[in-house]
């Protein structure tokens, strides 16, 4: 008799997996969980503490942050940021200063685990939320994040 | 006889009367192998796009829906990706088994494909051993597998082939005993006529209980035949790889693929034929327009068609021990205990009658 | 179904297979030399190193801070908890009071991401044994914890939230009302889980009675986490070893005797459970306070060993630091959960089908570069 | 357990066979410059500065012995060996066991060291623990540490024609690692 109370049994549990199923399929409509990039740019927003890329916000005057201490550098675990600097009268104080030339920034090898921008003591560099970072040629995976012409932003200091 | 069918009467006539009689005979018969080479890749893509919209929707995403309104021209694109594809194969392969296996495969399923009564007189070959030719068509698509599995010098694909093997030798029994029990029904293995004798009544409804047994008997053979999940020993993906057609690329691939649909049509179609009456409307509302019949028929098709993709994308996948388990020791015996009562009721005359 | 096997005079052969390191059912890039007579398991040998990255060396060269984010690289689908297991070492190490904020903020977000680590396995677990459907069911439910973490951490995966002394940001406004309702959410679909693959008699004849672990046998071999749990050994340290706010909470040690596939496949099942109570007792309280506490930005640890234990989602990962009292470590060693796990695999898929193998590797959830590390 | 009663447990097994003779000496050193000198009793050196855990510095020739016992004796029952790492200590290569007890709920950690660098040996314990065999496997590849009687002692991680051992300290590969 366990023969056909086993059949029984099994074939009630297989109508059950179906009407989970069969649910879904009913509400499939609005259901569906996909999101059909790249259609939806625009409404495409990221959280604004997603870790997309290291940017350096400048203002309107062209200034940044960036004191060249290099603590990032120090920080970061794989080389991926690499400041050229210089010494400089800075124009403010007319004491001879440390300024950068270049804050090169080497996208292909950053892990985004964020050590750099946690040490920075003038939050000149910050996260993007830009995920769309690939490209045809890896030389344009290292970026110069200062932008030319650029300064430090006087008031300034580590 | 309606206007669109009369076509093929029209041609007929028009063939015979302009060539002597052998010659219009051939030219017929490679114009109906035409029509039914179209029907066979149209559905065959159809039925491709079907299941992955199914597939879809059964698991909160939106499917194929970019190429062609709705991505209706999506497998033809990917057909044609197949077509110029490079055809790669092993070195140590026997390539002549190993070229000729897709060609069993897709070989057998148009050939059982035009037995399938579509509607009144649309039918290529109205054979009077229809049933059992289908049986037998249906199980030459094996060899082809079994070739494949074997003649690519694969160890996940010869593992699948004589899976393959074994489930198909097992599943035929199942096929092949629960149409028995309606044939007893019908008196008649010629497909035209199962159909006529279900004017008074589906056979699932004339043969009620055991009818329902061997309905439920078959469609569980019958996806078992087709190698489709949850019966996928064959390809069970998670284990071997993709089983079988493992070293197959290109056209030689879609071949096998194509011939997994149409197979699948094929048992949903015959399901349709005997236990669901064809081409007949429901109650017989429409049967003053014969040309629904196709409508009828291929309606009824896909709602098994879709209760297979239902299965699919629900069960998960047996155990090649468990699948025979579940052949030799509940379908087979229920089936025979089934036959008898079937038996018992065509005699006592209790069927139903409309 | 049990499955007699009868002697008979034909003679059949052993024949090698290798299954990987590209393989559907590997989840990796693992490969296992499989001994099959037929479709029989004689012997199955894993080959490791496909992706070894040798983090341990690596740690040598590297500040505390900067290990941490190496270990989001071993067992990514653990990652937090990870994490958490470095700081823990390093904050044991130094002494440091860590602010009670950050134990319970560590906490939810550790349970969140074992029940993520579930939901990818029980999809997973759904997909190897065939049911291909379970795989989105259980992505859909994870995607709802990974938009906690990415709005809170700003990563989905490799999260390095954790710093030493706390965590990197304070969590974000929403992480509260989004967490509740994922709880709330969740709380209705674990049933669904259990409708469509639980009760489903074709998984329970796959799973059961298949892959049996005794208890000695995994004592022995040092299985730890669900695996050793389904065989009745209860080595939960968050139960014996208690970290961060996990002494606060009160919840249940999921334990099956059976030892089988399916067996560990309820445990995890219950853990997901006893996460979402931990969640519960823990989100409404969270206390007011510091995010983290300062350190040297040079992190230098006194002379001396320190070994930490932690719960993953795959069992026991251990953090051994054998510290000269530099900035770097001399010896960084991870005890890693999969690597032990893996280990019994031969031992315990003798015997079955090449089904039954792909169905017990699943419910050991391998993540492979946890053992190759 | 405490950590002192498993001290002495553990200590009493491998007696000092020249603890007599060197008690004697102590004495008379005592006599000598008026303070306490402590002797060791055991052949097991017992450390507990520098660790959470108990650690038991074993010469290795008894090691074999010392493990088996730990994991049969009912007193210790350390049948869970959660963690096995081998450890360069510059000088000596040598192997660390964390060892459990499921049932007693305590903790030792059992070093042993070898000063030979050109072919270390040591007795594998993966007949008491059968974890063992995997994680010697994983000391084999990286410290080229060789274990008497395993089973399968070949590379693990690295291919097998793979030069050197990498976690050892004086490893150098000059293509492949970065050194900051």
């Amino acid at each position: 008799m366990s023969y056909f109370s086993n059949i029984y049994q099994g074939i009630k549990t297989l109508f059950k997996g179906m009407s989970v199923t069969g649910k879904y399929f009913l509400h499939s409509r609005k259901g569906a969980i996909t999101q059909q990039y790249p259609d939806n740019r625009e409404t495409l927003k990221m959280f604004d503490r997603f870790r997309g890329e290291v940017i350096m916000p400048h203002d309107e005057n062209n200034e940044h942050a960036c004191t060249g201490c290099q603590k990032c550098e120090i920080a970061c675990p794989n080389g991926t940021i690499e400041i050229i600097w210089d010494r400089g009268i800075d124009e403010y104080s007319g004491k001879k200063k440390k300024k950068i030339d270049k804050f090169v920034y080497h996208l292909s090898l950053c892990t985004m685990c964020g050590l750099c921008i946690d040490v920075c003591p003038t939050d000149a560099i910050e996260w993007g939320q830009n995920f769309e970072n690939s490209v045809y040629d890896r030389t344009k995976l290292t970026r110069v994040l200062n932008e030319p012409g650029s300064k430090l932003r006087p008031g300034v200091e580590d | 006889m309606n206007k669109a069918l009369s076509i093929t009467k029209t041609i007929h006539d028009w063939l015979f009367s302009i060539m002597p009689e052998t010659t219009a005979s051939i030219v017929e018969m490679i114009l109906v192998a035409l029509v039914y080479l179209g029907v066979f890749a149209i559905a065959g893509l159809f039925l491709v796009l079907l299941e992955r919209r199914v597939a879809a929707w059964f698991q909160l995403r939106i499917g194929p829906n970019r190429v062609g309104f709705q991505g209706l021209l999506q497998t033809m694109a990917d057909a044609l990706k197949l077509v110029s594809k490079e055809l790669t194969g092993t070195d140590k392969a026997d390539k002549f088994l190993y070229n000729l296996a897709p060609y069993f495969v897709i070989i057998s399923a148009l050939m059982a494909l035009g037995l399938i009564p579509f509607t009144k007189d649309f039918q290529a070959f109205d054979i009077n051993i229809g049933i059992f030719f289908l049986i037998a068509i249906s199980s030459i698509g094996v060899i082809g597998i079994l070739l494949g599995g074997w003649a690519s010098n694969n160890k996940f694909a010869l593992i699948g082939a004589m899976r393959s093997g074994v489930q198909t030798i097992s599943y035929e029994l199942s096929v092949g005993l629960s149409l028995l029990t309606m044939i007893l029904l019908t008196g008649s293995l010629q497909l035209s006529e199962i159909v006529e004798v279900q004017k008074s009544g589906w056979l699932i409804v004339q043969g009620h209980v055991p009818a329902i047994i061997a309905f439920m008997i078959y469609m569980i053979a019958g996806t078992a035949e087709t190698n489709r999940a949850p019966f996928d020993m064959v390809e069970a993906e998670s284990e071997l790889g993709a089983g079988f057609h493992t070293e197959y690329s290109g056209m030689k691939f879609a071949y096998f693929f194509l011939a997994e649909f149409i197979n699948m049509f094929l048992i949903a179609a015959i399901a349709t034929t005997v236990f669901f009456g064809a081409w007949l409307s429901p109650f017989g509302i429409t049967e003053s327009i014969p040309w629904l019949g196709v409508f009828w028929f291929l309606a009824k098709t896909l709602v098994l068609v879709f209760l297979m993709m239902w299965f699919r994308w629900t069960f998960p996948r047996l155990r090649v021990d468990q699948l025979l388990t579940l052949e030799w020791k509940y379908l087979l015996p229920m089936n025979l205990v089934n036959i008898m009562i079937m038996a018992l009721i065509v005699w006592q005359k209790l069927t139903i009658q409309i | 179904m049990e499955t007699t096997i009868v002697d008979t005079n034909f003679k059949s052969e052993e024949y090698f297979i290798n299954m990987g390191p590209q393989h559907p059912a590997t989840h990796g890039v693992l490969r296992l030399l499989l001994t099959i007579d037929g479709e029989i398991i004689k012997k199955v040998e894993p080959d490791l190193g496909y992706i070894h990255r040798s983090i341990e060396k690596m740690c040598e060269r590297d500040s505390y801070q900067q290990i941490v984010h190496l270990t989001d690289r071993m067992d990514y689908l653990s990652s937090h908890i990870n994490n958490e297991a470095v700081c823990l070492t390093v904050e044991n190490a130094l002494e440091l009071e860590i602010p009670d904020r950050v134990k319970v903020v560590r906490t939810i977000i550790g349970e969140l991401t074992r029940i993520a680590s579930h939901c990818l396995w029980w999809g997973v677990m759904g997909m190897d044994v065939g049911a291909l459907t379970t795989y989105f069911y259980g992505f859909r439910d994870r995607e709802m914890i990974n938009d906690i973490f990415e709005e809170t951490c700003g990563a989905r995966l490799t999260m390095n939230y954790n710093v030493p002394g706390g965590l990197m940001w304070d969590i974000h406004p929403n992480f509260v009302k989004r967490t509740k309702d994922f709880v709330a959410h969740f709380k209705t679909k674990i049933p669904e889980y259990d409708r469509l693959l639980t009760g489903n008699i074709i998984f329970q004849k796959r799973t059961k009675g298949v892959g049996i672990l005794s208890k000695e046998d995994a004592i022995s071999f040092g299985a730890s986490g669900p695996v050793g749990r389904g065989s009745g050994y209860s080595c939960d340290v968050r139960k014996h070893h208690p970290y961060s706010a996990l002494d606060k909470v009160t919840f249940n040690e999921a334990l099956q005797t059976a030892g089988d596939t399916f067996a560990r496949y309820q445990v995890r099942i219950q853990e997901m459970w006893e996460s979402l109570s931990i969640i519960e007792q823990l989100i409404d309280n969270i206390p007011e306070g510091e995010h983290r506490v300062a350190t040297n930005a040079v992190i230098k640890l006194p002379k001396g060993e320190f070994y930490q234990r932690v719960e993953t989602a795959r069992g026991e990962l251990g953090v051994y630091v054998i510290s000269t009292g530099t900035k770097n470590p001399y010896r960084l060693k991870f005890r890693s959960p999969g690597f032990s796990n893996l280990s019994l695999l031969n031992h315990i898929s003798v015997g079955g089908k090449i089904g039954d193998l792909v169905a017990t590797m699943a419910t050991l959830d391998l993540v492979i570069p946890d053992i190759d590390r | 357990m405490t950590n002192e009663a498993l001290q002495e447990i553990i200590g009493s097994w491998f007696p000092n066979p020249k603890l007599s003779e060197v008690s004697e000496q102590a004495e008379a050193l005592e006599e000598d410059q008026g303070e306490q000198i402590l002797f060791n009793p055991s052949l097991l050196e017992f450390i507990e500065e520098e660790s959470q855990f108990l650690n038991v510095l074993v010469p290795k020739e008894y090691l074999h012995e010392l493990m088996a016992k730990l994991k049969s004796d009912d007193n210790t029952k350390f049948d869970y060996l959660f963690c096995l790492s081998g450890v360069d200590w510059g000088e000596e290569l040598g192997v660390v066991y964390h060892l459990e007890s499921t049932e007693h709920r305590h903790t030792i950690v059992v070093k042993v060291k070898t000063k030979d660098r050109e072919n270390p040996i040591l007795d594998s314990v993966w007949n008491i623990w059968r974890t063992a065999e995997f994680h010697e496997r994983e000391v084999f590849d990286f410290f080229g540490i060789k274990f008497n009687n395993h089973p399968n002692l070949k590379r693990l991680f690295l291919t097998d024609e793979w030069e050197g051992f990498p976690l050892r300290k004086d490893y150098v590969d000059e293509i492949n690692m970065v050194i900051k």
